[in-house]
């Protein structure tokens, strides 16, 4: 009896080391958001924690498709050329409708996440792919807009600077976002088979799992995440940009890994991911507000990465050992 | 390798040998053919190897990483840090100065290798974040400032050439075979294609793996040192924006040059092919005056396919 | 040309099939008859066909040629989706879970319990799915992880997996593999269960005894050709050896006496590894085969990997003929002569995508180089003895490894080890999916290294392989040691009985 | 659970990190440290100066950002500055954080001329004083607290060059006529289409004068080194008059390339741009025809601005920093006096 009492005890005790370890990456937030706080009196603003949020939500948004990609074992390097391109689609269309402009935005980026999920099935390693990728959709988008950036008339910058009951479009936006697709990779069907191919395609298959539709699913859901990131990038500029948006992938894999989502696939929480993107975005508001020399952010911004990552790290370790 | 020698007896694998040579010829004479024989002169034949022979010796070192099955993000970066330092502390006297700037290279190769092998980041995110770290150190040796005046005697160096050849393809080339040879006559070079193929048998069999991955990040590193030191008396310049293109085109390069991304399986000979098709490729575009804006795409497409074409040989030879 | 015709009296009957990879005939003309109720054991050497005949059966392979009729109705299958609609259901040798799913998900993958075309109802799948693992007798928490199971739980799971759908045909491959004693005994259960429901089954297994055990009818392939189809009681053990391997093969072995005279090559004292292991000790005799017999995660692998310091241990001393050493890593065990041949070989024994030489020469690079240069006449003469000491069958030094057979997979592992001269022998589950042939080879090497004074400590799950090798037999059970025994003076039951952990002694 | 916390501590390391680091480092020191006193006591007599850099990239805008900062902390401001990278997205959060410290003015340096137009709503609701360097945003001057705008007008940069290029094949072969290599900025710039504009609205009126080859040099040095060594393989010697290049820094890439190629036919028929201090010296000798400078040194323009507005002064809203040009044909004194000058301070432009 007394040994059973004990036991359970001891469970318990488990569990709550374990729901630590499990959010250790959450904690790593609070530490650093509450280190932020007392940094400087400017960040603990409302105002400048909705500018946080705001300025996260682009690569918030390209973090979720990027995560969903990542589970499936997959890649995807193409996020900041896809971002130009919307903006130069919806630049050029804008000004025969609006709506239309979306629409051609959003089609043409799920017909090139199609592609990479093509490729990517032919069985080409997903970076080689989305690398290509990142290069062809960059050509196009240059070749669009005929290397020029490109402003138009319509007002749509209400995506990125409007706001409803303080709270900013552009994160309502991500949030719904966030919301969505947490529910499809958790609740759903091809949620769950999404993790099923990151943890072991074959095995998948032998299940009777359609692998490749999967696999374009993700892509195109990664694809579909640009477009909506595209949409609050080019509100916020209010111009095509064919030449910009570089290297916002890296920006979104760098969230996702710091989150805790594996690059071999199967394991990843959106949750993780979110945790990862505020950490990423706190990390350049707090320089920018402490006036740290641009020179010496790069380096603090990467050794901030790496102790992110190196504690999610351990805490999993210490949870596979428990 | 040893598996050279057998594959020599079947015609198919010795086609698949010399694929990409094949490629090359073919491009070749496209090439030659688009530009009324110009591109056969002898000077642009040199000012080819002469423009990639930087990628080149970059390419090798990632060729090493991806081999053991990770990747070298931090390459460009890594190269443009220890340029900038050369250009900065020059006042040490061109050899202490030139040591000191590989060190530094191959001291961000040793970061590398143990924030992955003991600290047991993944690849990936480690070699991202250590290319912001030597992208900003590297601005904070100058300022920003990109800064020309280099001492001429060093930039001498840089001027010197043999048969019209300058320095740097000679570099290039020795390099190559060095580590040609180091994999071919060596245990290491089994030891690193198994560490590759299959961590867990090599560690098994009694390999160091970690030893193994380790050298590979920090022979990268001490790769880039190099360059960025030939890249400063190359360009006579201490510029902390030429990181550029060097770390996505060095994997380019090596993947297009037939090695897979999962590591264990790739030739050195085959990268610095890689290399070259890729540098014809933008010469080509450049004299035929494609426009700017589609350079990237071809590349874009040139890499997938020739991936696609691998996957597709497999396949056959199976 | 159609050589058979539909009959509803069988629940599968295929006729004539034929599959062709780049020339080679894997099936060359094969017929298979299942009746309801029935259990066909398909038998043949590794590479006989039996594989490729069952993936064709559940979709995963197209046949090029021969007829497939389901309860007398001709069928086309044409991916593994449609054969699990037709009832088709295989259970792979490689276990189809994935290990980052929960018990529950794992058994619905696939056909997931859904609220509506979209949305799954994870309440509904947990409930039917404990039913489901209770049903086949083993309880446990389905929200579970599946990667925290034992393999042999994983085997039940794949089981309850299998039944989860309303099937016509079972399709095991090698299911024993990985089980032991007491899981085999709840497996051949279930499958008389299912037989009961007049379901059709398919087996295979490379050990014969579960064969004669479990099977009503026999089918047997050579090299891809059909030989022959017999009920189980018209054959003798002998026979279907024989018809299997298209030779006599002599199966029966006697047990050799290691002297106690003979040098203690390894002695091990309290080796202690967190909750796996605690307080194992043993001697180990040159010349001696110790056998080391337990269930599935008794610790035996854990015990090996310590030993070669694959894994840290916590506490325990380590002695190479009499001289303590500290084994820190593989490395230091290569130095002190200490070789492990793991159990899985195309995870830790071989890299695949290498050749054959490079396998081999894998442990002895520091030997066959000067200065790290290699030493190319030494590695040629190295590969080359290796080759023929073991008779390994292969086109040549430089062919790839992933290109040979199980047993030529194993040998080259082995081999690998002797080029070392490594004293002593750590073999983990030596024969795991090695076919009948190449495992009376691989038993007579072993022996040989033990007249040639090597020691040997054999770890294996087939309690008879155990019993025919060893000298003497230590079973381990829940990390620790349980008992030692004389080969010649135990019994299976014996061994059972002492490889059972105590927590289920009572139900046996 | 001691590795965990462990970690944390490195976490709390690698921030204040980010304090001291901006101290151990020279440039920038004072002002960030100052900074982060201030936040700390929440009050500083100094007026606060904040600076949105497009992109610090290369030694131009470097040596305008620090000329501004040594202004600013010669007339006693506080200053502070950062740098996006050339992503308008990154300037404009920036110029959100800058804005929340509340500066008495800001200064942007955009990265591009309509992307940036949003940041003259966001200075208005922070209600703080904006000046444009360099480029101008998409809205007008005066509208909210956009209070003045200080540029360069690259159009008529390029008309310049273009007039170079005219007069220069008047002079070889008696009338404007001849075949022109360009090598341009980076595809899409604001400054390099405007330059190009203004060169074709020059040359379109001299049917004779061809441009045969345009590619980007990415204004970086490397290249258009490259870019040049394929020009010259495909035009051999003699088949073409002039090179027109958008800065210094590829030209005396480009001079590299023929250099090395042992082509010194084009020295002396190219026009660039900037007023680098090895371009200059390459006027002097003769080997750059000309040299249109655009100045960096921004400082002094921008801060008398400044003063004015912060003591309620009257002010040009508008202020065109006139370019010079560089040649050994009209303003040879001058450039070489000017050579000298930088030669004698060391500085690069």
């Amino acid at each position: 009896m007394s040994k059973k009492i004990s036991l359970s005890y001891h469970e318990k005790n488990g569990q709550i080391f374990r729901l630590a370890r499990s959010n250790a990456i959450y904690l790593f937030l609070l530490l650093f958001f509450v280190a932020a706080c007392f940094a400087s009196p400017h960040f603990r603003s409302v105002s400048n924690i909705t500018t946080l949020l705001s300025q996260s939500s682009i690569i918030g948004i390209l973090a979720i498709g990027q995560t969903i990609v990542l589970i499936t074992g997959g890649f995807d390097l193409s996020h900041g050329s896809f971002l130009a391109l919307v903006s130069v689609l919806i630049a050029i269309v804008i000004p025969t409708s609006i709506f239309g402009a979306f629409l051609a935005a959003m089609v043409s980026l799920l017909v090139l996440g199609f592609v990479n999920g093509f490729f990517v099935n032919k069985g080409i390693s997903p970076f080689i792919v989305t690398l290509g990728m990142q290069g062809i959709a960059r050509t196009l988008a240059l070749w669009l807009a005929n290397s020029k950036s490109i402003s138009f008339k319509a007002d749509i910058s209400v995506f990125a600077y409007g706001s409803l009951f303080g709270i900013p479009y552009c994160v309502i936006i991500w949030v719904i976002l966030m919301a969505v697709f947490a529910f499809i990779l958790n609740k759903t069907v091809p949620g769950r088979h999404i993790y099923a191919i990151g943890g072991n395609s074959e095995s998948a298959r032998l299940s009777g799992v359609n692998v490749e539709a999967v696999r374009y699913f993700a892509y195109c859901i990664s694809a579909f995440c640009s477009f909506a990131a595209g949409v609050i990038y080019v509100s916020k500029l209010g111009v095509g940009m064919p030449d910009k948006a570089v290297g916002y992938e890296m920006d979104s894999i760098a969230c996702a890994i710091i989150g805790g989502t594996s690059l071999f696939g199967g394991v990843g929480k959106l949750s993780g991911t979110l945790a990862g993107v505020l950490i990423y975005g706190i990390i350049t508001n707090i320089q920018n507000l402490m006036g740290v020399s641009a020179y010496w952010q790069d380096v603090i911004k990467g050794l901030i990465i790496l102790v992110a990552v190196y504690f999610n790290l351990v805490s999993n370790r210490r949870q596979r050992g428990a | 390798m040893v598996e050279m020698r057998s594959e020599k007896l079947n015609a198919r694998n010795l086609f698949s040998q010399y694929r990409l040579f094949m490629i090359l010829l073919l491009m070749a004479a496209i090439l030659s053919v688009a530009t009324k024989g110009v591109f056969l002169h002898k000077d642009n034949i040199i000012n080819l190897f002469t423009q990639n022979a930087m990628l080149g010796i970059i390419a090798i070192g990632q060729f090493l990483v991806i081999l053991t099955g990770g990747i070298d993000l931090s390459v460009g970066s890594v190269m443009m840090m220890t340029s900038v330092f050369y250009v900065r502390f020059q006042g040490l006297g061109a050899v202490a100065c030139a040591t000191l700037a590989i060190l530094l290279g191959t001291a961000f190769g040793v970061m590398n290798a143990l924030l992955i092998t003991k600290v047991k980041i993944n690849p990936f995110i480690t070699t991202l974040a250590t290319m912001a770290v030597a992208e900003g150190l590297g601005n904070i040796f100058v300022d920003g400032h990109t800064i020309f005046n280099i001492q001429p005697s060093f930039l001498a160096i840089g001027r010197v050439k043999i048969a019209s050849v300058s320095i740097y393809v000679f570099f290039w080339i020795a390099i190559a075979v060095i580590m040609a040879l180091i994999l071919r006559y060596t245990s290491f070079g089994i030891k690193l294609y198994s560490t590759g193929g299959n961590a867990s048998v090599a560690y098994l069999s009694g390999i160091k793996t970690n030893r193994v991955i380790s050298a590979a990040y920090i022979i990268s590193g001490l790769l880039c040192g190099v360059v960025g030191v030939l890249y400063t008396a190359k360009l006579c310049v201490g510029d902390p924006t030429i990181a550029g293109t060097y770390n996505t085109d060095s994997i380019t390069a090596v993947v297009i040059g037939g090695t897979s991304m999962a590591g264990g399986e790739g030739k050195l000979f085959n990268i610095v092919l890689g290399v070259l098709i890729l540098g014809m490729l933008s010469n080509f575009m450049n004299t035929m005056g494609v426009p700017s804006a589609l350079h990237v795409g071809v590349k874009g497409c040139i890499l997938i396919a020739t991936v696609l074409f691998n996957i597709y040989e497999k396949k056959k030879s199976k | 040309m159609s050589k058979g015709s539909g009959d509803s009296r069988y629940v599968v009957q295929m006729y004539g099939i034929t599959k062709e990879f780049e020339g080679i005939k894997a099936l060359d003309d094969v017929d298979s008859l299942l009746g309801p109720g029935q259990v066909n054991c398909l038998c043949g050497e590794n590479g006989a066909g039996k594989s490729t005949l069952i993936k064709i059966l559940s979709g995963a392979y197209q046949c090029d040629g021969g007829e497939i009729y389901l309860n007398g109705e001709q069928v086309r299958i044409s991916n593994p989706k449609m054969a699990k609609n037709l009832g088709i259901i295989p259970i792979y040798q490689e276990l189809d879970l994935i290990d980052c799913l929960s018990i529950a998900e794992n058994i619905f993958l696939g056909n997931e319990r859904k609220k509506n075309a979209f949305v799954i109802d994870k309440e509904r799948g947990i409930r039917e799915a404990e039913k489901m693992m209770a049903d086949i007798g083993c309880e446990m928490d389905v929200r579970k992880n599946l990667g925290e199971l034992s393999v042999a739980q994983k085997q039940m799971v794949a089981i309850a997996k299998a039944l989860s759908t309303q099937s016509k045909v079972l399709i095991l491959d090698e299911p024993s593999d990985v089980l032991t004693g007491k899981e085999l005994k709840i497996l051949f259960e279930v499958i008389r269960k299912i037989k009961e429901k007049g379901v059709g089954i398919i087996y295979i297994s490379h050990r014969l005894e579960e064969v004669f055990e479990i099977g009503d009818v026999i089918t047997i392939l050579r090299d891809g050709k059909f030989i022959g189809a017999a009920p189980v009681k018209d054959m003798t053990r002998k026979q279907l050896i024989q018809k299997m391997v298209g030779r006599e093969v002599d199966e029966d072995v006697k047990p050799q006496h290691a002297d106690p005279g003979k040098p203690v090559a390894l002695e091990a004292a309290g080796i202690t590894r967190g909750k796996v292991l605690s307080d194992v000790s043993f001697l180990l005799r040159s010349g001696e085969i110790l056998g080391v017999a337990g269930l599935i995660g008794a610790g035996r692998t854990e015990l090996a990997r310590a030993i070669i310091g694959a894994d840290r241990i916590d506490k325990g001393t380590i002695k190479v003929f009499g001289r303590e050493v500290k084994v820190s890593s593989p490395t230091k065990a290569c130095q002190y002569g200490i070789g492990y041949i793991p159990e899985d070989r195309k995870m830790d024994g071989l890299v695949l995508i290498q050749t054959v030489s490079n396998n081999i020469l894998l442990t002895v690079l520091n030997q066959v180089s000067r200065l790290g240069f290699l030493k190319e006449k030494l590695m040629r003469d190295t590969v080359d003895h290796c080759i023929n000491q073991l008779r390994i069958k292969c086109s040549g030094p430089n062919q790839l490894a992933k290109y040979l057979s199980g047993g030529n997979q194993q040998k080259i592992v082995v081999s690998k080890w002797l080029a070392t001269g490594a004293k002593i022998l750590i073999l983990d589950e030596p024969t795991r999916g090695v076919d009948v042939g190449a495992k009376a080879e691989i038993y007579n090497i072993i022996r040989d290294f033990a007249k040639q004074g090597h020691a040997i400590m054999l770890i294996s799950s087939e309690m008879s392989e155990i019993l025919s090798m060893s000298d003497r037999i230590m079973v381990m059970s829940e990390g620790t040691i349980t008992k030692t025994f004389d080969s010649n003076q135990v019994s299976q039951e014996e061994l059972l009985e002492y490889a059972l952990p105590k927590s289920l002694k009572t139900e046996v | 659970m001691k590795k965990l916390i462990s970690v944390l501590l490195a976490g709390v390391l690698a921030l204040s990190l980010a304090g001291c680091g901006s101290e151990s480092q020279p440039a920038g020191s004072e002002a960030s440290s100052g900074s982060a006193g201030a936040a700390q006591s929440g009050s500083s007599d100094k007026k606060l100066i904040a600076f949105s850099q497009g992109d610090n990239g290369n030694s131009w805008r470097v040596t305008c950002t620090d000329d501004l900062k040594a202004t600013a902390e010669a007339r006693g401001y506080e200053f502070v500055w950062v740098d996006a990278g050339a992503d308008p997205s990154k300037q404009l959060s920036d110029i959100q954080d800058l804005l929340s410290r509340k500066p008495s003015i800001l200064i942007v340096d955009p990265v591009q001329t309509d992307a940036l137009t949003p940041c003259v709503d966001m200075a208005t609701k922070a209600n703080v004083p904006l000046i444009t360097i360099d480029r101008a945003v998409g809205a007008k001057v005066g509208t909210g607290t956009y209070v003045a705008n200080i540029v360069q007008d690259f159009v008529e940069v390029g008309r310049q060059a273009g007039q170079y290029t005219v007069d220069y094949l008047t002079k070889k072969y008696g009338k404007p006529q001849g075949k022109v290599l360009e090598i341009s900025g980076t595809v899409g710039s604001s400054p390099s289409i405007d330059e190009s504009n203004g060169i074709r609205e020059v040359l379109s009126k001299y049917p004779d004068i061809k441009i045969v080859a345009s590619q980007s040099g990415d204004y970086a040095r490397a290249t258009a080194r490259t870019v040049m060594d394929d020009f010259l393989n495909k035009y051999p010697k003699g088949s073409v008059d002039f090179l027109i290049s958008y800065n210094d820094e590829m030209s005396l890439g480009a001079m590299q390339a023929m250099e090395d190629a042992g082509r010194t036919d084009l020295f002396g028929a190219i026009v660039s741009k900037d007023g680098m201090r090895d371009a200059l010296g390459e006027v002097v000798k003769g080997r750059i025809y000309a040299c249109v400078q655009c100045t960096p040194y921004f400082g002094k323009t921008t801060f008398d601005l400044a003063d004015k507005i912060l003591k309620g002064e009257s002010y040009e809203s508008t202020v065109n920093i006139p370019f010079t040009d560089f040649d050994m044909t009209k303003n040879k004194a001058a450039t070489e006096e000017y050579y000298q000058k930088l030669m004698k301070d060391n500085l690069a432009y």
